[in-house]
């Protein structure tokens, strides 16, 4: 005898209510950068390939099939002959190229585009470097088949296809709008949107409601269970849980710290805990004394109690990271640890001139606002000051000052994290390349440069791993970084959602999901 | 009178220069550009962005163009969320708080004048000491403690309330509370510090001897006088009750205004706050205007000439 | 004739000191409001705790024990512990200092400057009151999550400069009531009285005009106490106030929210140290405005 | 003669009246004071009378500057203080006092008397230390009143009491020119001797200039050199006090002393007044000519035509009347 | 019967230095269609009296200690204040002393006269308005439509006095009390205003309970006075008697201290000393310490109100022994 709820209703209609986090800053593949983007695209468009939401390999999307080269550098892509945008017109080759073309565009200035830096000259095209479009390695076959030769070989490549910024995009819509590389058009909005993915947009009420609805177009209609979806930006995730709990939501973004212990307690059914491809970690100022030093870096890193922090502090399930890529990404998983041994911290410390702490000059430890940042930063502080005999400051700063600081190297240490874009530890290990922009600790090392250069580069899986676990040593060695626990997705999930597979990009394949309601409430 | 006002909101041209110019330097001293994110932007994106929102002009040559731009109706887009303009965004998310404002007004109100004039008549006594303690209840209990405990005992024990959203009746309802609870406290304090003042005039003995009910002595004669703080603070309170509360959009997910004053500064959307800034600063002008007028109107002796 | 009730002999001294025998009255009659001499009996004891909080706390304001989280209270923990297993009740003894400066000092700076501004666009009127009412305006206007943000970077963290933010903002609504309450004041005659007798404005100001717009004045500055003290914790979320681990009540309330459903005890204690303050003050305000009514006066 | 202490000179005060709230209109202008001119000399009381709302106490306040004027000029001590700026008028302040006509609104309702009386004379530097208390006290006898009700606040006064502490606080900056506005009307007689003899006597010793405004004639005559008579605005006669009480030529004097009403109740019942007709003046719309025409038992077509001037009609007496021979 | 039956009336305020002993047993009567005047010295607690009556005295301080007053079979000090709000503005009126304090300033003064109309006889507004004009053009002031809507602010302190007369007199009530009516008019106004008092008198059976210091006023149209001295009636006659025969030493004085029975010039007659002090317990007759004929007894006892002839009481131990 429940109450009817809102989610209940919705189960009935087919219909699939999320909680979306922030509001989308944009629908717009080409212009937006964010996770809550990434679910409503993902939604409403769909790549040339896809993936399987279990195992996260590579099935045909947009493409029917595809073939590599062997060497590993020409995919040739061919579109299935059923694929259509909203309004019925057929997707084609040039669709694609459009779309790529547009968000390489340098007056564009998508802040994403890198993403597609893979492709031959993209980069280069990009910058501005070459005028030419037709220079970039990516051409139409014909109308249904694209080709697309990458810079070196990119194991990865095939995985990319699920991120937005390789969706297509509706060039006679976007030209009818305002052209390709106008920013502030309409394209988005409902009325004007067309879409090539299982859904399309019916509804986008700012900070209310994004509704989609079935593409009765897409290809695979058939298999779409879903009616739509509608998404609510919810960004406290207090209130997204209440929501959540009086029914009003099939599926949260994120769960409260303090309620996720409180409903781990309770066994509370409907709580997943997810793991997820990011690590929270510290960052160093590597430019400025002490901190240039590697051994007081390695005594900071060291005397950090990563288990008893996750275990009490942050828990939800996270892992302590004692290294820097997460397990498992990409079927790698570092061999190099960052131990808890107070004692070697000392020692470290004291062989850089500080024995004790003695003469350690006051390092502050910047956050940005958050509450989880500071419980840790609280926790941290304490253990350093205890293991290592320094003083450590908390410097909390808002989101864009924090931001400044860090690429403007003004601070000692910062709390940091990284989600990965796609599981390869290529994407992780290569913020720390020196003059990369997200570096932002000044660590520079030739060696580690060219082992994750190099790796980039080998095509083969297992040498390519391997030197990868050379890197992330020296990396950690190094210890521009101190890793602190590997992120987990922790959500709350209705049992009316059918089909559920959790993956640790936290991508979600609408179209294979269902609601159902529990049998007592189905007519 | 007319001409008052007219001069009033011609007046208002110079104080909204006057702000336009001084925010659009304020902002620029904040560390932190529009486009910083936690994933770096290269050199040559920012360098593109920037031309295409025409940052890298000189400084006073895009104050000039804000300037023009704003002369004509176009308060320019937004840097981050470039879907709709400024304009367009106000335009969207006004309604949203006006209709909520206009709600927590009215339980401000309500609730205000009841507590404050109940409190006033028989001071020191059970009929003060109660609302007034609510009222204070009220002010201890900041609206971000408020809004949950609220949700929490209605919505989700009781099941009698939504939690969250904009779209139905009864959503309205909880953030209404939440909102004009505060304000309901401050104008009960106020009304009851305003009556009990004016209750001890003369002209009061007057009212009475005409053999006046108490309510009509009180309504009629006292709350004229009684209310002249209420109003003055009125003022400011409802251009900010009308321009959203970040805590209460927040807490309940509304699409008003209020989150995007502090959003926009946050993410250093230039144009969205000094957008957001001149149409707060216009509707502050505004209300205070019409306080102004409201105590020309309630105190015939303060005129306006 | 008798001598006894004679006129003369009736004449006692009586002791008359400088001036202000409105405050000296009201001192007298607020001593007999015993609500509002508990309010102030509170409000000292809260000062002296405050001021002792160093050698009276049992536990320092960061002293972990992330083994024992959270816990509720208890013999050894009166309010509990925090997440990081802090005991409450240190700290908030500790918030305590902060809010209380915090809320005193700035409602402080806003009762001088607003009253003070009020009182003067108000009495002075015309063209003077205008432009006067016109810069509070744009300060309302200005937006205040950026000046705090561009405060905090340029001028470093420090509690001077939370005042200043504050006291800066918590002024303007004062000075509107104080102005409306005055411009209405004016007009009486024993206003225009004073300018006969041609006293200098600033006595005006300060001995006539504003100790009858005193009802209000402490109303609003009760009120802005304890707003103060919560806009601190915003405030601290923009990076400005006091630095982790040290706290403030509206920290600690801010805390409390989040874990109120399994942990009441974070949310209570804190919110109960303000409302105590919150009240005593309130009951201490309105002994004064009822002490200061010289014709309501109950004796 | 010496140079008069108060010069008016066609003093006029203008109220303009709106109707409606938002698009205020003028409806009119009430001409409270219309082209008054006066000369008072120093150490000369004189009385100024009239009907209820014809601008006595606009005049004042005009004097005090606490309304400004509309037109004509006020001159104290030979200057002219109406065209002055405030900071150097003020100088002169203490020594030109209002009495008002209300003074209970004239007195700050959170000041105790001694504050009120103290206040000034601190302010001035009339006196300081112990010394204010002595004053105070002299202050307070002087004019009737217990020093002990020093603390009291005004309210917990009768009305005469308070009508004293007003005048007392007025006399304490031993000003030269006094203005007092109705000072005894809300006294009993007793009281209202004391008051008159003091102001009597201070007029000797202090040579206190008065203007003395009050409805009771009697109390006029016997304190005034000379008394002038207000009709809506204007004087209408001007002249020594004896010439003015007993042998008024303006029909509005005349009516007015006739009206007065005689503490014995067997002359009072004999009485004969001059009968005026119930057509009270209203000072937004006055009558065309002479403003007393419609009340006056006198008044001929001609007086609706022309605004009578005073005109002299005796040893240093006005009246401002065309039919001044033929009755 | 009387209309108004007032017996030992004792009204005290109890501030912070002591108990004002404002009102100290003060008896009289009105009788249907008569006018009493009151008289005496300022702040003997006439005001006091008054609003006594219609309990409008601020409380706290003020308290009636004891007393009744009996108007039409109720006792105004007993009864509920149901009662007392339906007999106030309707049968009772009042008009104030201080007209300036006693309108509102945030009222036109239509609305503010209307009023009792308005709520007491439930008439029209339209009704109202035109007996609101008619009657401030009774009490002299001309211009009705443009005078109801002006402010208060706006009328010369005499024009207000008779707004408050105006509005006092609106719904005809069976008593007036009167506290000081015509102070702030000139005799023309004044001689108009008390004519009209009479005609309502004549008309309506009005009494009237006239507080006033102008003996002049008094002379004219009491019918008896009760002369007041701290709190306490100190004499009664009828006026004629009164004026004809002061007994009480006290009403002598103040008979003699009228301006207009003076040579210009020479010094009015004063009663010498101060007003008592109320707080201090009085022991003895009141006036005893001013009054030049007072004996030591004077100081040990208090004089009671005593009738010595028909008609006529006063309160002094040597009248009533004959001796003065
Ligand atoms: N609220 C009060 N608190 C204390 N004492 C008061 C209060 N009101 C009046 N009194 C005192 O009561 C006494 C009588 O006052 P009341 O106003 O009745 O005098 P009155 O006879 O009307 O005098 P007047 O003719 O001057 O108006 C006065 O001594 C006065 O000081
Ligand atoms: N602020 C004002 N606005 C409009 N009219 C005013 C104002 N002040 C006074 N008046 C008008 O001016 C006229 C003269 O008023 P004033 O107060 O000088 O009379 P008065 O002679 O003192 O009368 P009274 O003897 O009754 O005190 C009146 O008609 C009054 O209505
Ligand atoms: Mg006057
Ligand atoms: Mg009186």
């Amino acid at each position: 005898g429940a109450r009817e709820t809102r989610a209940g209703k919705a189960s009935v209609e087919g219909v699939l209510l999320v909680g979306n986090g922030a509001e989308p800053q944009e629908l717009d593949p080409h212009l937006v950068s964010g996770v809550p983007e990434h679910r409503v695209l993902s939604a409403l468009f769909e790549g040339l390939v896809d993936l399987d939401p279990a195992t996260l390999e590579p099935i045909p999307g947009t493409a029917e099939r595809w073939t590599v080269s062997p060497d590993g550098l020409v995919y040739t892509f061919y579109l299935r002959d059923g694929a259509q945008w909203s309004n019925g017109d057929p997707v084609t080759a040039q669709d694609f190229l459009y779309a790529w073309e547009r968000i390489l565009t340098p007056t564009l200035a998508s802040e994403y585009a890198s993403m597609l830096h893979c492709v031959a000259n993209a980069r280069a095209f990009n910058t501005g470097e070459i005028k030419d479009f037709s220079q970039v390695g990516v051409k139409a076959l014909d109308d249904s088949t694209i080709e697309v030769r990458l810079e070196q070989p990119t194991p990865y490549f095939l995985s990319l296809h699920v991120h937005y910024t390789w969706y297509p995009v509706p060039r006679k819509v976007i030209e009818a709008l305002g052209g390709m590389t106008a920013r502030n058009t309409k394209w988005t909005q409902p009325e004007h949107m067309v879409s090539n993915g299982a859904f399309k947009l019916a509804q986008w009420e700012p900070d209310k409601v994004i509704r989609v609805e079935k593409n009765p177009h897409y290809w695979n209609a058939a298999a779409v269970r879903l009616q739509g979806i509608a998404f609510y930006p919810i960004e406290d995730a207090m209130t997204e849980d209440r929501t959540f709990r009086t029914g009003g939501l099939h599926l949260t973004e994120n769960v409260p710290l303090p309620k996720i212990e409180m409903y781990q307690k309770e066994q509370f059914p409907f709580l997943h805990i997810d793991p997820y491809l990011g690590t929270y970690y510290y960052r160093i100022n590597t430019t400025e004394p002490p901190f240039d030093d590697a051994r007081v870096r390695r005594a900071f890193a060291l005397s950090l109690d990563r288990d008893t922090l996750v275990a009490q502090v942050v828990n939800a399930g996270r892992q302590p990271a004692a290294h820097y890529v997460p397990p498992d990404t990409g079927g790698y998983t570092s061999n190099a640890r960052m131990p808890y041994d107070v004692e070697q911290a000392r020692r470290l410390l004291a062989e850089a001139g500080y024995p004790g702490g003695q003469g350690f000059p006051k390092v502050e430890l910047l956050y940005n606002t958050s509450d989880d940042h500071k419980r840790i930063a609280e926790a941290v502080q304490q253990m350093w000051n205890q293991a290592l005999g320094v003083e450590v400051q908390l410097l909390n700063q808002d989101w864009k000052v924090y931001l400044n600081s860090m690429n403007t190297l003004n601070y000692d240490i910062a709390r940091s994290g990284w989600i990965g874009d796609y599981s390869d530890p290529y994407n992780f290990l290569e913020c720390f390349l020196s003059g990369n922009g997200n570096n932002r600790t000044g660590y520079a090392s030739d060696q580690y440069d060219r082992l994750v250069r190099k790796g980039a580069s080998i095509m083969y899986k297992t040498g390519r791993l391997a030197t990868y676990q050379q890197a992330e040593d020296i990396l950690l060695a190094d210890a521009p970084i101190i890793p602190v626990y590997f992120y987990t997705r922790p959500y709350l999930l209705s049992p009316d959602v059918k089909n559920w597979q959790p993956n640790h990009l936290g991508y979600i394949s609408w179209k294979t999901l269902y609601v159902e309601p529990p049998p007592e409430q189905a007519r | 009178m007319l001409k008052y006002i007219i001069r009033r909101l011609l007046g208002f041209v110079p104080t909204l220069f006057v702000i336009a110019t001084v925010v659009f330097f304020l902002i620029r001293l904040a560390p932190g550009g529009p486009f910083d994110a936690e994933r770096n932007v290269s050199d040559e994106v920012l360098r593109n962005l920037e031309a295409y929102y025409r940052l890298d002009a000189p400084l006073h040559e895009q104050y000039f163009r804000y300037l023009w731009d704003v002369l004509h109706g176009d308060l320019g887009p937004s840097f981050e969320k470039p879907s709709r303009t400024v304009s367009e965004w106000i335009a969207y998310r006004f309604p949203v708080s006006l209709e909520l404002g206009l709600y927590g007004l009215a339980v401000a109100l309500v609730l205000g004048l009841c507590a404050g004039i109940t409190a006033s008549l028989r001071p020191n006594t059970l009929t003060d000491h109660v609302p007034m303690t609510f009222a204070m209840a009220g002010i201890c209990i900041p609206n971000f403690v408020l809004g949950p405990l609220l949700v929490l005992a209605l919505s989700i024990h009781l099941g009698w309330l939504p939690v969250s959203g904009w779209e139905y009746p009864e959503d309205k309802i909880l953030p209404a509370i939440t909102l004009g609870v505060p304000y309901a406290a401050y104008i009960a304090r106020l009304s009851r510090g305003g009556m009990l003042e004016v209750l001890s005039q003369d002209f009061i003995r007057t009212a009475r001897a005409k053999g006046l009910s108490e309510a009509r002595v009180v309504l009629r004669h006292a709350l004229r006088g009684g209310i002249q703080p209420v109003v003055a603070f009125l003022g400011p309170a409802t251009a900010g009750l009308i321009t959203g509360s970040f805590v209460v959009e927040n807490i309940f997910q509304i699409p008003g205004l209020g989150s995007e004053f502090v959003g926009a500064a946050l993410h250093r959307d230039y144009t969205m706050i000094l957008g957001t800034v001149l149409f707060f600063a216009a509707l502050i002008l505004l209300f205070n205007l019409l306080v102004d007028l409201a105590q020309a109107w309630l105190d015939p002796r303060v005129r306006y000439e | 004739m008798s001598e006894a009730r004679g006129p003369e002999s009736s004449v006692e001294p009586i002791a008359v000191e400088r001036g202000a025998s409105l405050w000296r009255d009201a001192l007298v009659r607020l001593r007999k409001n015993h609500l509002a001499a508990a309010g102030l009996v509170a409000l000292f004891a809260l000062l002296v705790v405050s001021l002792l909080t160093p050698w009276i706390a049992p536990y320092g304001y960061e002293d972990q024990d992330l083994a024992l989280g959270a816990v509720p209270p208890s013999g050894a923990h009166w309010f509990g512990t925090d997440l990081l297993g802090r005991d409450l009740f240190t700290r908030v003894l500790y918030g305590g200092r902060i809010s209380l400066l915090v809320g005193f000092a700035a409602t402080g700076v806003s009762l001088c400057v607003g009253v003070l501004y009020g009182a003067c666009a108000g009495y002075l009127g015309g063209r003077t009151d205008a432009l006067m009412m016109r810069f509070v305006d744009i300060l309302y206007s200005l937006p205040f999550v950026i000046f705090v943000i561009i405060l905090t970077v340029y001028f470093g963290r420090n509690i001077v400069l939370l005042f200043m933010a504050i006291g800066a903002v918590e002024w303007l609504t004062m000075a509107r009531i104080v102005r409306g309450q005055v411009m209405s004041l004016r007009q009486k005659e024993f206003i225009e009285a004073t300018t006969v007798m041609g006293l200098p404005r600033h006595r005006v100001l300060l001995w006539h005009l504003i100790p009858n717009t005193l009802g209000p004045i402490i109303v609003y500055a009760t009120l802005t106490v304890p707003r103060v003290m919560l806009m601190e914790a915003f405030l601290s979320y923009l990076g400005l106030g006091v630095q982790a681990p040290m706290s403030s009540w509206g920290l600690l309330i801010n805390e409390g929210v989040q874990t109120m459903e399994n942990r009441p005890w974070m949310l209570i204690f804190p919110s109960l140290a303000l409302s105590i303050t919150l009240f005593s003050l309130n009951f201490l305000g309105d002994g004064l405005r009822d002490a200061l009514d010289v014709r309501a006066s109950k004796d | 003669m010496t140079r008069p202490l108060l010069e008016l000179r066609a003093l006029r005060v203008h109220f303009p009246v709106y109707s409606g709230l938002i698009r205020r209109r003028l409806a009119g202008t009430v001409r409270a004071v219309d082209g008054v001119s006066l000369d008072v000399a120093p150490g000369e009381t004189v009385g100024l009378v009239g009907e209820s709302g014809c601008g006595k106490s606009t005049l004042a306040r005009a004097v005090v500057r606490l309304v400004p004027c509309t037109g004509g000029t006020v001159s104290f001590e030979g200057r002219e203080i109406s065209a002055m700026r405030e900071p150097a008028f003020r100088a002169l302040r203490p020594r030109l006092q209002l009495i008002f006509q209300d003074p209970y609104a004239s007195l700050n309702p959170r000041m105790t008397v001694f504050d009120a009386l103290a206040e000034p004379l601190r302010v001035h530097g009339l006196a300081d230390g112990r010394d204010v208390r002595r004053r105070v006290s002299d202050l307070m006898e002087l004019v009737g009143l217990a020093p002990r009700f020093m603390r009291k606040y005004p309210h917990e006064f009768s009305g005469g009491q308070r009508q004293r502490i007003a005048i007392a606080r007025a006399l304490a900056l031993e000003p030269r020119l006094v203005i007092a506005d109705e000072p005894v009307s809300a006294l009993d007689v007793s009281v209202q001797a004391q008051i008159l003899n003091l102001i009597a006597r201070l007029r000797e010793q202090m040579g206190l200039t008065l203007l003395f405004i009050a409805h009771d004639l009697s109390v006029v005559h016997y304190l005034s050199h000379r008394i002038a008579v207000m009709y809506l605005g204007r004087l209408v006669e001007l002249g020594p006090a004896s010439e003015v009480f007993y042998r008024p030529r303006h029909p509005y004097t005349r009516a007015l002393i006739s009206a007065i009403p005689v503490p014995d109740p067997v002359k009072e019942k004999t009485r004969q007044r001059v009968a005026l007709h119930d057509e009270p003046a209203s000072a937004l719309n006055p009558p065309s000519g002479c403003a007393f025409r419609p009340r006056c038992p006198w008044a001929e077509p001609r007086c609706a035509e022309i605004v009578p001037p005073l005109e002299s009609c005796g040893e240093g007496h006005q009246a401002a009347c065309i039919r001044l021979e033929d009755i | 019967m009387p209309l108004l039956d007032v017996h030992e009336l004792t009204t005290h305020f109890h501030t912070r230095e002591g108990v004002v002993r404002a009102v100290n047993g003060v008896s009289f009567r009105v009788e249907p269609g008569e006018t009493i005047g009151i008289v005496g010295e300022s702040g003997s607690g006439k005001t006091v009296a008054s609003l006594s009556l219609l309990g409008l005295i601020p409380s706290p301080p003020g308290r009636i200690e004891k007393g009744t007053a009996v108007f039409d079979g109720v006792d105004l000090l007993a009864c509920g204040a149901q009662t007392l709000r339906s007999i106030r503005g309707r049968a009772i009126s009042m008009i104030f002393q201080d007209p300036m304090t006693a309108l509102n300033p945030f009222m036109r003064i239509g609305d503010q006269l209307m009023e009792p109309l308005r709520v007491h006889e439930g008439v029209s507004r339209r009704e109202a308005r035109a007996q609101a004009a008619e009657m401030l053009r009774l009490v002299g002031i001309q211009d009705g439509a443009r005078n109801l809507d002006a402010w208060p602010h706006e009328f010369s302190g005499g024009m207000r006095q008779r707004v408050m007369i105006a509005m006092a007199l609106i719904t005809r009530p069976h008593l007036l009390i009167a506290d000081e009516p015509t102070t702030a008019l000139d005799v023309t106004i004044q001689a108009q205003i008390l004519e009209l008092l009479a005609r309502l008198q004549r008309e309506l059976g009005m009494a009237v309970i006239l507080i006033t210091h102008d003996l002049g006023v008094v002379a004219r149209v009491c019918r008896r006075l009760y002369v007041m001295y701290a709190g306490q009636v100190m004499e009664s006659a009828s006026t004629d008697e009164l004026f004809a025969r002061p007994q009480h030493p006290y009403t002598e004085a103040l008979l003699q201290s009228l301006p207009s029975t003076h040579v210009k010039g020479e010094p009015l007659h004063t009663i010498p000393g101060l007003p008592p002090d109320l707080i201090a317990p009085i022991a003895g007759c009141p006036f005893a310490p001013r009054c030049a004929k007072a004996t030591d007894r004077c100081g040990r006892g208090t004089p009671a109100l005593q009738e010595i002839a028909p008609g006529r009481a006063t309160a002094c131990f040597r009248v009533q022994d004959g001796e003065l």
